[in-house]
């Protein structure tokens, strides 16, 4: 669905990526590893239009996007979360849902369109399947630092993408809440078909989820595979896992 | 506005004269710019009063000559002194209260405080025009078989206006009160875990940029002239210098500075004089869109 | 005894400030000296009078709100001017359409008075006249050392306002009557305090004659820089030079510079409320400190409070229009000068004065009648 | 929309009372306008700055042009475009009959065609301006409306610094021409106030406050902000527009700096009484004008000469003791009024 | 001392990184919570003084406190003694951080009391401010989230964490001691810290709370954001400093199951209340600890 073909990306002197080159399965769940500074969250950058790149190629369902801006990558389907959780924060939870609609067909008049009951339903039922129906009233700044995570979740999904980029998304949250997480993540894949492609420290998270591994060391691609195999990979272990 | 540009050629003089004012103008500019920057940087606001302070400076430099017959020269580091105190009871009274507010609401506490501090001159020293007058004499030479007067006081300015440059950068790299104040410009709160006092740090810095104000308003006193509701025009030529330098760029600043002033003698000339704001602010706009559009080729936003 | 209240928006604050002190000065000291005389009897009461002051914050559109105020909130029913030809245009249709007769002070703009007003009236000459004189003086001089007048080069930089850009146009044109050449014409902006680069094309362009004006702060500025610059200019000439009191403030360097004024303490006017005008000159820096040259917009303000007493006290009546005609019947001589109003309600029974600096004092050289002493002026 | 609706007849109810307050006291009707044209002010701002988060500081912008456009247009249907320039040259003292159909006729057209164009203009600058963040749009449009007064002050064509006199409403009662400008006022406050409170319940208001809370999360959702954010300005540069126009005529004499771009007293104001009565709320704008209004004019009658240490004192403790505003204070208050429902949850609440 | 170090070092060996293990136990935010405050349990202050070793060194009266009108922290205790360590855990927005901002005098303290049993007396460190909790109270605060000045280089970190001494020298000297004890910092002390990664960062921003000497290390998640080798290293380094240099340290740890190995004392904290209280080993044993809060 997305193809890397050896992209690379410099800030000044530090070599983000080296010639990186990866692909994302339609339907499946892709995990993204390596050491800090490797130049993980510079991938995501990299797809999503933050930053130009300075070579190599970025296609999504055979189209090139490396050359698109910000909105329109995510017209296409194509969506993330950030490191640092980003959600309306004076908005309500369902407020900052009805506004995460799909943008792909908005034409001049929807912009003064009124909240159809449909749209509320569907972010209602999001809100739900993310356990903040509850808090639905509250303002998103005041959600504690978990629920912010799940809420920028429900957004995502509000917005039927097609494929989800997904920056640490249990970085600071409560081990427990992580399994309800990740369950969440199986679901939105199983259930809505939505792809992922997840960065991860934590093992317990990308072992238990994904169905391939990417692992970047040193902006550049270490080992790729299935993930007992990078479990188990000698080079993943010296760089990053740290010896068993 | 041909005849303005023709002229540049028939009396090249003409452009070393500009060129020379621009450089004594930018100077005063650049001063009070420095010291937006100052603020503007460490403790994030955006001062709508500097150029009121600026023009506070100029009254004490005034009263100072026309009530006590001091020369004004001489009485430059007693404005200074005096606009740093008064910097660091405003900081105390209102700036404090709104630094960790958001944009808006410095803007406006400090439009407020403008207002205040015209008022201020207004009711204390009247509303009428004055100028303090340095008697000191003139330096004169010969280009292009014309002759450029300089007065000696718009060298003065250069020159303090370099002093101060290098006061602020040797201050800030060496002395332990400018390393705070490095500290708290990056990151307030680990600075505060450093036992940094921020709210201490912050005075000063507001003083110190009282202080820079201060100077330039004497400069301004001595070589323009003062009235209780002039501020406005020195704010926003600090803001458009700053904002076309960047932040923390101190080279960037002054060659603003000197851009601005040389542009607007130029623009002066060229144009006519009433196009002096209109020159300002589109160079300004220019270089935020010039800026805008690279950044943009770096899928990123002027932020 | 009763009272009867003016109303007057003024400018306390922004850029006019400075002469909307000045006149509000002259209004006080006119004002407490009829009412020390025991007032204005109208129809055999006397009324003390009284001001009501607004601030317009030097703004025409706060001017005519203001006006709306005094009208029909405070029911003020004569108006005193405001400060500045563009407030006056703010105000004049106001208190024309509700009937209430002002006096003007302070409106020099020829355009108040082609525009049919009736209520309006003016104690003050036009401002096409300020510099007229001076471009004569320069013409006549020219022709005594045997040039032509139309090879004289002219400097203008006024500011970019009502008051100004009408003298502009009685300097064209007079300019234009005797064939100079007019070789830079610079608009100054509102906030002015640098005319370096104007006086940098002087500099370059060597005109004869160099005309300035843009209130008090175009006055103090352009004598600052000529001085820095050392600019030899034969002639130069500009207005509000008591107002900016630039003698005190640049010295002998204004030496020679032609002012010209509405009124001068010099000349030979006389009434029974002030006496003399060298006595209003020395009662007024008396009242008020810091005045070194008493301006001429203190003088004309005054004699506008003495017009409003004159003429009230011979409508006898407080009715509007009693008033008004007795205003249009105004004859009378005041320190200030003679005042008798058009038609169009502009003051026609006095010239304006130019006055030149010479060692360090005001000296009235034309029109001729009052000159006290003869212009310093070559040509070279 | 059923608080919209609440809204709404409020208004009215606002709106009638102001009526029969301006009958029962007539004198004061010019300032009940005034106070209308300040609600106009705070409300058109305060879709920007803050539903939007783009804090203006050149709004006032479009109430200038609109004034010069209305101006124009008014004096091109007497005198013909041709005569624009002779009449501007001769500030005034060309004079025609007008009778009041024809004035009320022109002024309506002029001040529509202001607000058309208006809008164009904001459509225009919009896409520069509109890319700029932060302090820069702030510093950018307080550059934009310097800029703009500047070239219009020198214009000659429109009267340049000496200003422009316009033709005066022919009526033989005085106190007419007041309440007629009364009355517009009132309406395109109430028109306004309708349009914006509609057209922030909609999915348009959503963006805008998804703009302001965190606009490169917008944009990273697909959202085109541009689009967005240039519309709102559009909204709000046509109420200014009309405005503009309608002021342009009660004052008779315009002029640039001053009048039609006086960016010190209206362009801060506007702000200073959004912020006091709570901005980014429909109803703060309103609340806020309508009490910096009462003050202003009262600090203005009984402080003379000391009124502008008022109003820069105000502004400070505003700022710093009201940051919020009224209407932000209060629904944190009483946040039932606003429609933020705390659900306390039955389940948890027997646990 | 010593036997305990190894006690202790074995313990560590048990948990890598972020550790493995299932992910089944799914419980959603609101139960986590209802069940925590299910199963808490009234602890009062002598429960906490008997896991103290010794007098308590730190100790928190009735604290109450939180931000502007907002109150955060009901009613919390707590005790630590000399050389301990204490590992505070919790879900979101429980109140973690906001304990050890209160040491550190950034909240709102609306009652209570903080101590520190310093040469030989007590001393309230209530309202000092963070200046005097450092220069005399001996505390210094490594924060949750990035704090190293990004536009000084790395040698310029170290003294700004010597800020208060009496004379830059000083804050110089330490610099070097701590460049002798930590050769991957001193490879870079000429670098900008914006260009250190994420680990070293965190090394930085540890290292230079330890300028001052201070006697208590108030820990913020040591371990958010980092790669599982690194979180390793920061917990070797955290074990020396008590182990070896004799400082107390209290922390808060998401990574749960490495904070409660790590540390002697153990606190659970729900909704701004202490909900169970006891030896860091035995948490780790409780089998409602586990599901609720080590993920299972
Ligand atoms: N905008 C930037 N300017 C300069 N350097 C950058 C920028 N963004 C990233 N870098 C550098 O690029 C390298 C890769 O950073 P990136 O954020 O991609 O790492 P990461 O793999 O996501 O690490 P982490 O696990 O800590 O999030 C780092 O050395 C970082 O310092
Ligand atoms: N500066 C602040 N102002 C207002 N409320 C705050 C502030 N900081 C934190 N809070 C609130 O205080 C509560 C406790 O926050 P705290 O940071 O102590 O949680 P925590 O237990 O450290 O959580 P985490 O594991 O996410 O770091 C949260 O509900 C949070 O929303
Ligand atoms: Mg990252
Ligand atoms: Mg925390």
């Amino acid at each position: 669905m997305i193809v890397l073909k050896d992209v690379s990306k410099a800030f000044g002197g530090v070599q983000a990526n080296k010639k990186v080159s990866l692909e994302v399965e339609e339907g499946k769940i892709t995990g993204l590893i390596g050491p800090n500074g490797s130049g993980k969250t510079t991938v995501f950058n990299s797809i999503v239009g933050y930053h130009p790149i300075d070579e190599g190629s970025i296609q999504f369902r055979g189209q090139e996007i490396s050359e698109m801006p910000v909105q329109s990558i995510a017209r296409l389907g194509l969506l993330r979360t950030f490191q640092q959780t980003r959600i309306y924060s004076k908005m309500n939870c369902v407020e900052n849902m009805l506004i995460s609609t799909d943008n792909r067909n908005v034409s001049l008049w929807d912009m003064f369109g009124s909240r159809t009951s449909e749209i509320q339903d569907k972010a209602e039922h999001l809100l739900e399947f993310v356990g903040l129906y509850r808090k639905r009233t509250l303002k998103a700044g005041d959600l504690s630092f978990g629920q912010q995570k799940l809420l920028e979740f429900a957004m995502a999904l509000m917005n039927d993408p097609d494929i989800l980029l997904l920056d640490e998304p249990t970085a600071g949250i409560n081990p427990t809440l992580i399994n309800g997480l990740i369950d969440r993540l199986h679901r939105a894949n199983t259930e809505f078909g939505i792809t992922l492609f997840v960065i991860e420290h934590n093992m317990r998270v990308i072992m238990n989820m994904a169905d391939q591994i990417y692992c970047l060391s040193n902006g550049q691609m270490l080992a790729s595979g299935k993930p007992e195999d990078i479990q188990n990979d000698k080079r993943v272990i010296d760089a990053y896992l740290g010896g068993h | 506005m041909w005849q303005g540009i023709e002229m540049l050629f028939q009396h090249p003089s003409v452009n070393v004269k500009y060129i020379l004012d621009g450089l004594f103008f930018g100077s005063i500019f650049a001063l009070a710019a420095y010291g937006l920057a100052l603020v503007w940087g460490v403790m994030n606001l955006k001062n709508l009063a500097q150029g009121d302070l600026v023009i506070l400076g100029g009254y004490f430099t005034w009263y100072f000559q026309s009530a006590l017959g001091w020369n004004p020269i001489l009485t430059l580091p007693i404005v200074m002194f005096i606009m740093f105190f008064f910097g660091w009871a405003m900081y105390a009274l209102v700036v404090k209260w709104v630094i960790d507010k958001d944009l808006f609401t410095s803007l406006l506490a400090t439009f407020g405080l403008a207002l205040v501090i015209q008022q201020f001159i207004n009711l204390v020293f009247g509303p009428e025009t004055q100028t303090a007058v340095s008697e000191l004499g003139k330096i004169k030479f010969y280009l292009f078989g014309g002759r450029i007067v300089v007065p000696e006081i718009r060298v003065v300015g250069v020159l303090l206006c370099a002093a101060v440059a290098v006061a602020l950068i040797v201050f800030m790299k060496r002395s332990r009160t400018g390393q705070a104040i490095r500290a708290t410009a990056q990151d307030a709160r680990a600075a505060k875990v450093m036992g940094i006092n921020t709210d201490r740090v912050y005075a000063l810095t507001f003083s110190i940029n009282s202080a820079i104000c201060g100077a330039a308003g004497a400069l301004v006193a001595m070589m323009f002239l003062v009235q209780p509701f002039y501020g406005i025009t020195y704010s926003i030529r600090s803001f458009v210098i700053v904002t076309a330098a960047g932040l923390g760029n101190l080279p960037g600043v002054i060659t603003a500075a000197f851009g601005l002033g040389v542009l607007e003698g130029y623009a002066n000339n060229i144009l006519g004089a009433s196009y002096q704001q209109f020159i300002v602010v589109f160079a300004l706009v220019v270089v935020l869109v010039w800026r805008m559009i690279r950044l943009r080729k770096a899928r990123m936003v002027l932020e | 005894q009763e009272t009867l209240t003016l109303g007057s928006a003024i400018s306390l604050t922004g850029k006019y400030a400075t002469n909307g002190v000045h006149a509000q000065n002259g209004y006080e000291i006119a004002k407490d000296l009829i009412n020390k005389g025991g007032g204005v009897d109208i129809g055999g009461t006397k009324y003390m009078l009284e001001i009501k002051y607004y601030d317009d914050e030097s703004t025409p559109a706060r001017g005519a709100q203001l006006a709306e105020r005094l009208i029909n909130q405070d029911g003020v029913e004569f108006m005193l001017g405001p400060y500045s030809s563009g407030l006056t245009k703010a105000i004049a249709p106001v208190t024309e359409k509700y009937g209430v007769p002002m006096i003007e002070a302070e409106g020099a703009s020829r355009s108040l008075f082609t525009q049919g007003y009736k209520y309006l009236f003016a104690v003050l000459s036009t401002s096409e006249q300020y510099l007229a004189s001076a471009i004569a003086l320069a013409a006549e001089k020219a022709e005594s050392e045997g040039k032509d007048p139309s090879t004289l080069k002219v400097a203008l930089a006024f500011e970019n306002d009502p008051f100004s850009l009408d003298v502009r146009a009685g300097v064209i044109d007079d300019a234009a009557k005797y064939g100079m050449q007019i070789i830079i014409d610079d608009k100054l902006p509102r906030d002015l305090s640098d005319m370096s680069a104007t006086l940098t094309k002087v500099e370059a362009l060597q005109p004869d004659m160099l005309i300035i004006s843009g209130h008090s702060k175009g006055a103090a500025t352009a004598a600052r820089q000529i001085a820095e610059l050392e600019l030899e200019i034969p002639m130069v000439a500009m207005t509000h030079c008591e107002a900016a009191k630039i003698i005190g403030k640049f010295g002998a360097s204004t030496n020679n510079y032609f002012c010209p004024t509405q009124w001068a303490e010099t000349l030979t006017y006389s009434d029974s409320l002030f006496g003399t005008a060298a006595e209003f000159d020395a009662l007024f820096k008396a009242t008020f400190d810091g005045y070194k040259n008493v301006p001429y917009q203190s003088a004309q303000a005054a004699a506008a409070v003495m017009v409003w007493a004159d003429a009230l006290s011979r409508a006898g009546s407080l009715d509007q229009d009693v008033v008004r005609d007795a205003i249009a019947a105004t004859e009378m001589e005041t320190f200030y000068g003679n005042i008798k109003f058009s038609e169009a309600g502009n003051n026609i029974a006095k010239p304006m004065v130019l006055r030149q600096i010479q060692n360090g004092e005001y000296a009235v050289v034309a029109p001729s009648k009052w000159a006290s002493a003869e212009p310093n002026l070559t040509f070279k | 929309m059923s608080i919209y609706k609440r809204d709404l007849m409020i208004y009215v109810g606002i709106s009638i009372f102001s009526i029969v307050l301006a009958l029962v006291f007539p004198a004061y009707i010019t300032q009940i306008a005034v106070m209308f044209l300040m609600v106009i002010l705070a409300q058109t701002w305060d879709l920007q700055g803050g539903q939007m988060g783009y804090n203006s500081l050149g709004n006032i912008m479009f109430f200038g042009i609109g004034m010069y456009v209305s101006a124009i247009i008014q004096i091109a249907m007497l005198y013909g475009w041709g005569g624009v320039g002779e009449y501007t040259s001769a500030s005034g003292s060309i004079k025609v009959e007008i009778i009041k159909s024809n004035y009320l006729y022109g002024m309506f057209i002029g001040a529509f065609a202001a607000g058309i164009i208006c809008v164009l203009f904001a459509f225009v600058f919009g896409q520069i301006f509109l890319l700029f963040r932060g302090p820069y749009f702030a510093i950018g449009t307080l550059g934009m409306v310097l800029a703009v007064a500047e070239l219009v002050s020198s214009w000659e064509w429109v009267g340049a610094g000496g200003g422009l006199s316009l033709p005066v409403y022919p009526a033989e009662d005085p106190t007419e021409s007041g309440r007629l400008y009364f009355y517009c006022f009132l309406a395109i406050s109430a028109i306004c106030f309708a349009f914006i409170s509609w057209v922030v319940s909609t999915r348009f208001g959503l963006a805008l406050n998804a703009i302001r809370d965190d606009e490169a999360k917008a944009e990273a959702m697909g959202i085109r902000t541009l689009r967005y954010k240039v519309s709102s300005w559009m909204i709000s540069a046509f109420f200014l527009g009309l405005a503009g126009a309608i002021f342009g005529n009660m004052s008779n004499f315009i002029e640039p700096l001053e009048v039609a771009f006086p960016t010190i007293t209206f362009g801060v104001f506007m702000v200073v009484m959004a912020l006091l009565g709570g901005k980014g709320t429909v109803w703060g704008p309103v609340v806020g004008a309508v009490i910096f209004h009462i003050i202003k004019e009262t600090t203005w009658t009984y402080m003379l000469g000391y009124q502008w240490v008022a109003l820069g004192l105000l502004i400070i403790v505003i700022v710093i003791f009201f940051n919020q505003g009224i209407m932000g204070s209060l629904a944190e208050r009483y946040p039932h009024w606003f429609g933020i429902k705390i659900e306390e949850d039955a389940e948890e609440a027997t646990s | 001392m010593a036997t305990k170090k190894e006690a202790k070092s074995n313990a560590d060996k048990s948990t890598r990184g972020y550790h493995m293990g299932s992910v089944d136990t799914v419980i959603s935010v609101d139960d986590v919570n209802k069940q925590a405050q299910a199963i808490a349990q009234n602890v009062t202050v002598a429960d906490l003084d008997a896991l103290v070793d010794g007098d308590p060194f730190l100790k928190i009266d009735n604290l109450i406190a939180g931000y502007g009108k907002m109150e955060i922290l009901h009613d919390i205790s707590l005790r630590v003694g000399k050389g301990q360590s204490l590992c505070l855990i919790g879900p979101n927005g429980a109140g973690k951080s906001t304990i050890l901002h209160s040491i550190f005098g950034f909240t709102r303290i609306f009652s209570g009391a903080i101590t520190t049993h310093k040469d030989g007396g007590n001393q309230d460190i209530t309202a000092l401010s963070s200046n005097d909790k450092l220069k005399n109270a001996g505390i210094a605060y490594i924060l949750q989230d990035k704090s190293v000045f990004p536009g000084m280089t790395v040698e310029e970190n170290l003294w700004m964490g010597g800020f208060l001494m009496d004379k830059p020298a000083l804050a110089k000297q330490a610099a070097e001691r701590i460049f002798d004890k930590y050769p991957r910092l001193a490879a870079r002390r000429k670098h900008l810290a914006k260009v250190l990664s994420g680990g070293e960062r965190r090394l930085l921003e540890i290292s230079r709370a330890l300028v001052m000497d201070p006697d208590v290390l108030l820990v913020d998640e040591p371990s958010i954001g980092l790669e599982p080798r690194f979180i390793d290293m920061v917990f070797e380094i955290l074990d020396e400093l008590q182990n070896v240099d004799g400082k107390t340290i209290v922390m808060v740890e998401q990574n749960a199951k490495k904070g409660l190995e790590f540390a002697d004392i153990g606190y659970v904290l729900v909704s701004g209340e202490l909900a169970i209280a006891g030896k860091g080993d035995d948490l780790l044993k409780n089998d409602d600890v586990g599901r609720l809060f080590l993920g299972g």
